[in-house]
């Protein structure tokens, strides 16, 4: 049983690790949104496998689960919503020509 | 029928349909293959020969429901759960989904007093 | 229970394997999608793991949103359909050597760490619904609510900054005032 | 069969090719509203109409193909898939479409024989051991190659570039001489794919702001075949290779070149913003094909030129390309966006437009940026027939277009008699008259019912059309005003039939006419006059109000003959219009704006 | 062998839905029709445009079949008839749907072809209008079976039936339901008037087939589903119980094949409008109405 967990984990790891590289490697603020959201899966899997795993009967980690889901909403919601603004005031999304803009 | 048994028959459906799928393919690969001629490639547009790429940055003009659709999606998350139990919590139940879905309501009405219920021109 | 392994580690690769072809091709909507089967397979994953109603959730709430995302995608990337075959990326090798290390990190605290026993008993789908709609309902009354505060506070933020207010609309000097 | 599958006929096939006959899937040329004029019911012939060539099997033509629809037939043909057939209705030569598999007669009755006879055609002959391919002048391309840094540098051959030094990268065109005479798909041929990239805005930016003018303005792609144009400042979709007046307005035709001034340009389109300089398509192009030539390593200096500005951040890669750069030059839509636009082609042959008629949108997403018309009217052919008896001239006017005929021969008799000096029983020509109105208004009924998807509206008010065709009028004229009436009132229709403004009538004054016309109209052609006495001399001028506005005819007869001849039709001030009243539309709406001018194709300029 | 007879019904409605839409539009009632029609795409050749996403293109109509075979699977033929008796059957049924949205914008993105891609990028904006329409009233159903499981969906309208407990709700469900599969007048991305066909345009042959073959079978889950959730899906007098659900499914389908002959298509800035400023807050007044009666009246 505890094979299945901790490959779990491992799964849950790996795409952290998709995540983090994405997010840091690309240069365009919706592909580093998508890296964003495979870490914020990867938390989801790990939150999963903890409440099958170790505390079937504390319903409090689907909740947290939820509560992740509503995140990666959120994040999305924001995100998309500063892509637009920035995109409509400067034609681009691209985080280079955002730190041309810091000077 | 346990849970497991079900994920399975699921799982056992999608691969089945796609063997279905595949066969049809191969029955129909078995009348002939495709042949190349000219134009028969091109995208049908009424007639035009239009060879213009079309993979372009779209302009959707109804972002401004998809922005607020995405986050208020996540309301059916919690309603699901509080459905089925809405008859044993009863009045509780009623209320907690109330003062949730005003809340979000107000984020719909804020929205929509915003413009971001129309066509983006 | 070996079937269960399997099926994990099936619908777990499957996922990592999306996760990769994320950032690894150059079409957009192909890495929006891709972004979605994985999250698909993430949600296949929580099925196996006997969460029914979080891994039908996630299947269900994933398609939509990464669809969403797809739109998203195609408007503000350079080469939405990727026939330039362009690269899109700076400090690759930061980012790999970040992404592997924390990879790493992840395993070994995972995999190092003494997880104890591992439960086996757990409550029937239909029966975990009610139990986390009574938790909804009880204890994480408040989370929830907060949640909705959230929710409503994301709303407004993307309305504030995405949506040209219907005032000041430019649209008719833009247009017509020629 | 000459559109066969390749394959021997075995039991299996035999099966298949039974099943397509029996069912045949058709795609109409010119149109479905073509086959309702000539009073075909293809469903009721066992024939099930499709709207795009993926999906059809029979390319059913109906009455003599138009020469300037036989190249987009030929690419109809060439996209339906196999097996395929051709039913040729009352049309001989095809070319460049091979010889039909069906001929008959243009008739409800030949439409029977035709789905009988196709049948056969389809068992015997959907395989075939020996297939040959289908290729015409129209589908050829060429492959050409061009430098991404200056598009004007178009080469036959691989290699480098003269002006910088870079590999010339390959991009598809139409092959020359296919469209002769089309300055603008030349350009789409030359433009178009960039080695598979997007150069869009550029294009539109152009062609938004001159239509054929910047194009032509831009033939310095090597185009040498390119002749100078000559084109009304007032009415830019009007191009001709010679100098003369301007069809519409009558003005003087301008070269090209002395047209190319920006001034001529907002003229002729007020309607784009003076935010788009005229200068969009070279910084486009420019920064499109600095993106496409990222992948080629090749880049020495010209980077800097593309993005000046990110190059001194420390930090940026090298080759990084400034999507700040890319964009800043397209357009921007109402809302901020600079997107990509796209022209997309509906017509000759799409299923919610009058069929023969080519409208051209450029597409900021799915709104319409700017449109372009192109029809069938071949004013000049009538000219060219001058002088020309009476009879000839009626051979003539009946051939000119499958929906109006009827009305140019009633003006082409009042106006003979006008100028004869004599009057006609002006009740019974009205009585005439309301009954070609009326079918007209039937027809573009359907239309508008097809392209809106209320397929029970469609077959009604084409059931309507056929019946009051072989003159059943006094039995549904019930029926009409019943129809009538229902679109005044029906909610679910007022969306469509309440649409203001606009030119030419509003389909409320169109269905208020159409209720008199029900009250007025007889079952009786139009009064053929005699011909004029050999010695007869006069001049003498006809108006009659169409559904859609007034036709007029002018003519002067001397000794008999008909010397001078002017028609105008209402199409002709309509199709103006049209950029205007489908700008910042969404795309079906445009559509229905477009449908409701009830424009016919054979009086739009070529 | 359970499992063996919801499929045979599945193939035999598909069937018998394909000659209902076929006498509709056609006129005639034939039934040898469809299967004239299905042997004629195989025998076609399958169409490729270039400088396509091929895996796109071929994978739309597949995904579309598969979405439509899972939705059917939850939906209860009969109390012991149905394929999997989830726990979270509404919900799966839902999360299954979803995914005719994501075939649409492969099958639309596929080909490289304008008008597919626009029919593509249309029904995403359609599906942000009908998301919540089918949500939030399947929301409603379960707040009064205490379930998301199909079964007790339907046992739990023993007293009377959703549609007349909630209509406001039913007719809801309709509408996105006539949404989901693109039905007229709400069929926007394949609208053939306007795009000739949509995202469908580029299909021909085999591929075609799937497409069409997968969209009865959606049409035939979403039928299933209205008659599961709002009109007692097996229960009726006399009649076996799988004639009964079988009988109301197919009436719900011929009636959702057949109203659009009747309408003009909806434009989407209107469909989006209406969904959002109407169709929420009515929804929303569906369940606060629901949850009264459900905690007031004992039914």
């Amino acid at each position: 049983m505890v094979i299945e967990l901790l490959l779990a984990l491992g799964i849950g790891a790996g795409l952290f690790g998709v995540g983090l590289y994405g997010a840091l490697s690309q240069t365009n603020l919706v592909m580093i949104m998508m890296g964003v959201e495979l870490m914020l899966a990867a938390a989801l899997v790990n939150l999963v496998a903890f409440w099958r795993y170790l505390h079937p009967e504390a319903m409090s980690g689907q909740m947290f689960v939820l509560i992740v889901m509503t995140v990666m909403a959120v994040e999305m919601a924001v995100g998309f919503g500063v892509a637009i603004a920035r995109f409509r005031s400067r034609g681009s999304v691209e985080m280079e020509e955002a730190r041309e803009l810091k000077g | 029928m346990s849970a497991m048994f079900q994920y399975l028959v699921l799982f056992g459906l999608t691969v089945g349909t796609l063997g279905f799928v595949l066969c049809l393919y191969g029955l129909a690969r078995s009348v002939g293959h495709r042949r190349a001629e000219a134009a028969k490639d091109v995208p049908a547009t009424s007639g035009s020969l239009s060879r213009d790429p079309v993979w372009v940055r779209y302009h959707v003009r109804y972002y401004g429901y998809a922005l607020l659709f995405l986050a208020f999606d996540m309301e059916m998350a919690f309603m699901y759960p509080w459905a089925v139990v809405y008859r044993q919590e009863g009045l509780t139940a009623l209320l907690d989904m109330g003062v949730f879905l005003a809340i979000l309501f107000l984020g719909l009405l804020y929205g929509w007093s915003q413009g971001a219920f129309r066509r983006q021109r | 229970m070996s079937a269960q392994l399997a099926f994990l580690a099936f619908f777990g690769a499957a996922a990592l394997w999306f996760a990769v072809v994320v950032f690894r091709t150059h079409s957009m909507v192909r890495s929006a999608l891709a972004l979605l089967f994985s999250q698909t397979a993430v949600g296949a994953m929580f099925l196996v793991m006997q969460a029914e109603f979080l891994g039908v959730l996630q299947i269900m709430m994933m398609a939509t949103e990464m669809s969403v995302m797809a739109i998203f995608m195609v408007m503000f990337m350079m080469d939405p359909g990727g026939l330039g075959a362009m690269e899109m990326t700076h400090q690759k090798k930061r980012s790999l050597w970040a992404g592997g290390l924390a990879l790493i990190a992840a395993l070994g605290v995972s995999w190092l760490g003494n997880w104890g026993p591992v439960a086996t008993q757990l409550a029937l789908p239909a029966r975990q619904t009610e139990l986390l709609g009574i938790e909804l309902l009880g204890r994480s009354m408040l989370i929830f609510e907060s949640a909705g505060l959230t929710i409503l506070t994301a709303m407004i933020a993307a309305t504030m900054v995405a949506i040209t207010p219907l005032e000041d609309e430019p649209k008719k000097e833009r247009h017509h005032g020629h | 069969m000459i559109g066969a599958r390749e394959g021997a006929f075995t039991a299996f096939r035999r099966v298949l090719a039974r099943a397509m006959g029996a069912q045949p899937r058709v795609i109409v040329v010119p149109g479905r509203d073509v086959a309702v004029a000539r009073g075909l019911d293809l469903i009721a012939a066992g024939l099930e109409p499709v709207a795009s060539p993926r999906h059809a099997n029979v390319l059913l033509i109906v009455g003599p193909l138009h020469p300037q629809l036989a190249d987009a037939a030929a690419t109809l043909y060439a996209q339906m898939p196999r097996p395929r057939a051709i039913v040729a209705l009352g049309a001989e030569n095809l070319t460049p479409l091979p010889p039909a598999d069906v001929v008959c007669a243009l008739s409800q009755e030949g439409l029977r024989e035709a789905t009988q006879a196709l049948q056969e055609r389809f068992a015997a002959g959907a395989f075939s051991e020996t297939v040959k391919d289908f290729d015409a002048p129209a589908l050829a391309v060429r492959v050409e190659y061009t430098c991404p840094m200056h598009p004007e540098v178009v080469s036959d051959e691989p290699g480098n570039c003269p002006k910088c030094g870079m590999t010339l990268v390959p991009k598809e065109a139409a092959a020359a001489g296919a469209h002769d005479g089309h300055g603008e798909k030349r350009e789409h041929g030359a433009n178009a794919a960039h080695a598979g990239h997007h150069g869009h805005g550029h294009q539109h930016g152009q062609k938004a702001h001159g239509g054929h003018q910047a194009h032509s303005g831009h033939e310095t792609h090597g185009q040498a075949s390119e002749a100078t144009t000559y084109t009304c400042p007032m009415h830019p979709e009007i191009v001709r290779n010679e100098p003369g007046q301007c069809p519409i307005c009558g003005m003087t035709l301008i070269s090209s070149d002395s047209a190319d001034s920006p001034g001529g340009h907002h003229g002729a389109h007020p309607e784009m913003g003076s935010d788009g300089s005229t200068g969009h398509g070279a910084h486009g192009k420019m920064d499109h094909s600095a993106r496409g030539k990222m992948d080629h390593s090749n880049h020495g200096g010209m980077d800097h030129s593309a993005h000046s500005a990110g190059t001194d951040v420390p930090g940026i890669e090298p080759n990084f390309m400034s999507m700040v750069e890319m964009t800043k030059d397209l357009p921007a839509s109402g809302d901020g966006l600079r997107m990509e636009w796209i022209d997309v082609p509906f017509g000759p042959f799409h299923p919610g437009l009058p069929g023969g008629l080519t409208l051209t949108l450029s597409l900021d997403g799915d709104t319409v940026a700017g449109a372009g018309l192109r029809g069938l009217a071949r004013a000049a052919e009538l000219q060219a027939m001058l002088p020309a008896t009476l009879d000839d001239l009626r051979g003539a006017l009946q051939g000119l277009s499958p929906h109006n005929a009827g009305f140019y021969v009633a003006l082409l008799d009042h106006a003979v008699l006008a100028a004869l000096g004599e009057t006609t029983d002006l009740t019974v020509e009205s009585a005439a008259i309301a009954r070609l109105r009326l079918l007209g208004d039937l027809r573009w009924i359907a239309g508008l019912a097809r392209l809106k998807g209320a397929i029970d509206l469609a077959a009604r008010a084409e059931g309507l059309h056929r019946s009051l065709q072989i003159g059943h009028g006094e039995e549904i004229r019930a029926q009409l005003a019943q129809l009538c009436a229902k679109l005044q009132r029906a909610p679910v229709f007022r969306p469509i039939f309440s649409a203001k403004g606009g030119p030419g009538p509003t389909p409320a004054e169109r269905l208020a006419r159409m209720a008199q016309d029900i009250a007025a109209f007889a079952d009786r052609a139009p009064a053929e006059t005699a011909a004029p006495a050999h010695d007869m001399t006069g001049t003498g001028e006809a108006v009659v109000e169409t559904g859609r506005g007034a036709a007029r005819l002018k003519l002067t007869i001397k000794a008999g003959l008909v010397t001078d001849l002017q028609l105008v039709t209402p199409s002709q001030a309509l199709a103006g219009h049209i950029a205007h009243i489908t700008m910042h539309k969404e795309l079906g709406e445009a559509l229905a704006a477009v449908c409701l001018l009830d424009l016919d194709p054979w009086e739009v300029a070529q | 062998m359970s499992w063996l007879i919801p499929l045979i019904a599945l193939i035999g409605a598909i069937y018998l839905l394909a000659v209902i839409e076929g006498w509709s539009l056609g006129g005639a009632f034939s039934l040898a029709r469809p299967a004239r029609a299905a042997l004629a795409m195989i025998g076609q050749e399958s169409t490729k445009t270039r400088k396509s996403d091929a895996l796109f293109y071929q994978a739309g109509p597949v995904l579309l079949l598969v979405a439509g075979v899972l939705a059917v699977a939850v939906i209860p033929l009969a109390p012991d008839i149905i394929l999997a008796d989830m726990a979270t059957g509404a919900l799966f049924l839902n999360a299954a749907l979803a995914y005719v949205l994501v075939a649409l914008i492969m099958a639309g993105w596929g080909p490289n072809g304008a008008y597919a891609m626009i029919g593509g990028w249309r029904f995403l904006g359609q599906f942000l209008g009908y998301a919540m329409l089918i949500v939030m009233p399947i929301t409603a159903v379960a707040m009064r079976a205490e379930s998301l499981m199909t079964t007790q969906i339907v046992t739990s309208q023993a007293g009377l039936w959703n549609v007349f407990y909630q209509p406001l709700g039913f007719v809801l469900f309709m509408i996105a339901a006539q949404a989901l599969i693109f039905l007229p007048p709400l069929d926007l991305p394949v609208a053939p008037g306007e795009l000739a066909g949509g995202v469908e345009a580029e299909y021909s042959g085999p591929q075609l087939l799937v497409f069409r073959l997968a969209r009865f079978v959606i049409i035939l889950a979403l039928a299933g589903a209205a008659t599961t959730f709002y009109f007692g899906g097996w229960l009726g007098p006399v009649l076996p119980d799988w004639v009964w659900s079988g009988l109301k499914t197919m009436i719900i389908a011929a009636a959702m094949l057949s109203v659009g002959r009747f309408l003009p298509r909806l434009r989407e800035e209107r469909f989006l409008a209406l969904c959002w400023k109407l169709g929420i807050p009515l929804s929303l007044i569906n369940i606060l109405v629901v949850g009264v009666l459900v905690l007031v009246v004992p039914v």
